[in-house]
């Protein structure tokens, strides 16, 4: 695991949520705010809330409705990691069908968001113990507004 | 953080209903917009203009609660126009094909013209 | 400890931040999305933010200039119950001087403004673990605008 | 989160420097402030006024930075003038009894009017 002790050259941030749907506007602010002290643009900053959200969401929605959430940040001058935990069943994968563009699937737009969104996706099951899902953002020149 | 929806007719659009939204649309307020237009469709209206102009965020779950009020309506052969004026929201429609199934229009002028 | 899983009455939200000025912003904005959910009026959120930025600011002033600061957040229908922990060397409590109002003193504004802001306010210091300052702040029916 | 400092003079007050801050004065970003108010009594000028109109948000090392400003311009009989219309911070002047040190104004051209 990253964490500050073992690895003095970046910081850490981490965040405790309940499984709760109201808490994830709390998640939301605190990436935004994490995201603008590094050179992040606007659009990767939303980038960033929108990727984690989903994350998120799905630990309250798939994995438990009540437990603990942890989102860990590790704040590298040049890439922000960041690691969604849950304590749930987890899932194999298969549950991921890929999305077919321009037809109107309620499911599956979630993990499609994140992968999209972010540099570096991955996630690691463990039945036991939850699911961590880790996403990697590079900070970007930032392009001028469009 | 939070949500607010109304609805408003159009004059001289009959049976046409517009959902004017306020704020974020995530996972802990879509099921205030979902409980919204699934009431007008159970009323009988089938063609909905949502408007989006004043949404700073939605979420994989508003986009859900939109194309399952789209599948709803157009089993009545009826259509969801979305008003979307902000470029992070639109660029969601866009990554994820949504510009396909919605129409999406600048103004809610527009969208009621287009029906 | 106040645990989400001891009592199971009320939510916790927990953040873990390094020690370091420059993620104050941070705690605040988290504080924020917690006291907005919560019925806090936004006179309330403001007193909010700033009593969590002072405890903050002290840890990274006059505890450790880094290790890692938490602010864990005990979320009561009525309340909210704030502990922000640092792992310095503390303090004896005749460093806090009376303030003289009126006075341009420089020094004791940040222990005043949390004693003033926040409802109840406590500290345990153990010289060998750390400081750790609880407040708390009562939800009250939101005045009118003045 | 962050902090913008101009400084601007007054025409026709000669030595005066308006110090115009825009953003939020917390322990991060305190020290620009500290600098600039530091590099203008350095430089001579005694009468400052600090404008605080577009400041969301101060903290006590933002406080104790316009004290330790106020502290030195009066060996130079000079004034520190703080513009001031954010109710929350207008606030926590009250409370913490610094309206009685510091002129507090409405409007630059009051605090400028008051030298
Ligand atoms: N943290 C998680 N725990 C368990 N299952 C998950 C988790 N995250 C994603 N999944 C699985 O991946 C599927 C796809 O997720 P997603 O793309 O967000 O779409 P949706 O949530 O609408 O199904 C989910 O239906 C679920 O089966
Ligand atoms: N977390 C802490 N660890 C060690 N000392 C502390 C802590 N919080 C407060 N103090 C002590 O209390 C004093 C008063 O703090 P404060 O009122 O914020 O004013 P200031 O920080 O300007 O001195 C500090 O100078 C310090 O000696």
């Amino acid at each position: 695991m990253i964490s500050a002790k073992n690895d003095p050259t970046h910081n850490v941030i981490e965040l405790r949520l309940p499984s709760q749907a109201e808490w994830v506007g709390v998640a939301r602010l605190a990436i935004a705010g994490i995201a603008s002290r590094l050179d992040f643009g606007i659009e990767d900053i939303e980038d960033l809330k929108l990727a984690v959200a989903e994350a998120y969401t799905n630990c309250i929605q798939h994995a438990a409705s009540d437990g603990e959430v942890r989102i860990e940040c590790a704040i590298h001058p040049d890439k922000l990691v960041i690691a969604v935990h849950d304590q749930g069943k987890g899932f194999n994968g298969a549950e991921i069908a890929p999305r077919k563009l321009g037809e109107p699937q309620e499911r599956g737009l979630g993990v499609f968001l994140i992968r999209t969104l972010m540099d570096d996706v991955s996630y690691e099951v463990d039945p036991r113990r939850g699911t961590r899902l880790t996403m990697i953002k590079h900070v970007r020149p930032q392009q001028p507004a469009q | 953080m939070d949500i607010n929806v109304d609805v408003k007719e159009i004059p001289g659009k009959n049976g046409v209903r517009v959902v004017d939204l306020n704020g974020e649309i995530d996972v802990y307020t879509s099921p205030r917009v979902k409980e919204t237009i699934g009431e007008l469709i159970d009323q009988g209206h089938y063609d909905l203009i949502i408007n989006l102009e004043n949404v700073r965020y939605i979420d994989s779950t508003g986009l859900g609660v939109l194309i399952g009020g789209l599948k709803r309506v157009r089993e009545h052969s009826g259509t969801v126009s979305l008003v979307c004026t902000n470029p992070q929201i639109k660029k969601i429609f866009d990554i994820t094909g949504l510009v396909k199934i919605f129409g999406i229009y600048d103004s809610e002028a527009s969208a009621s013209a287009a029906l």
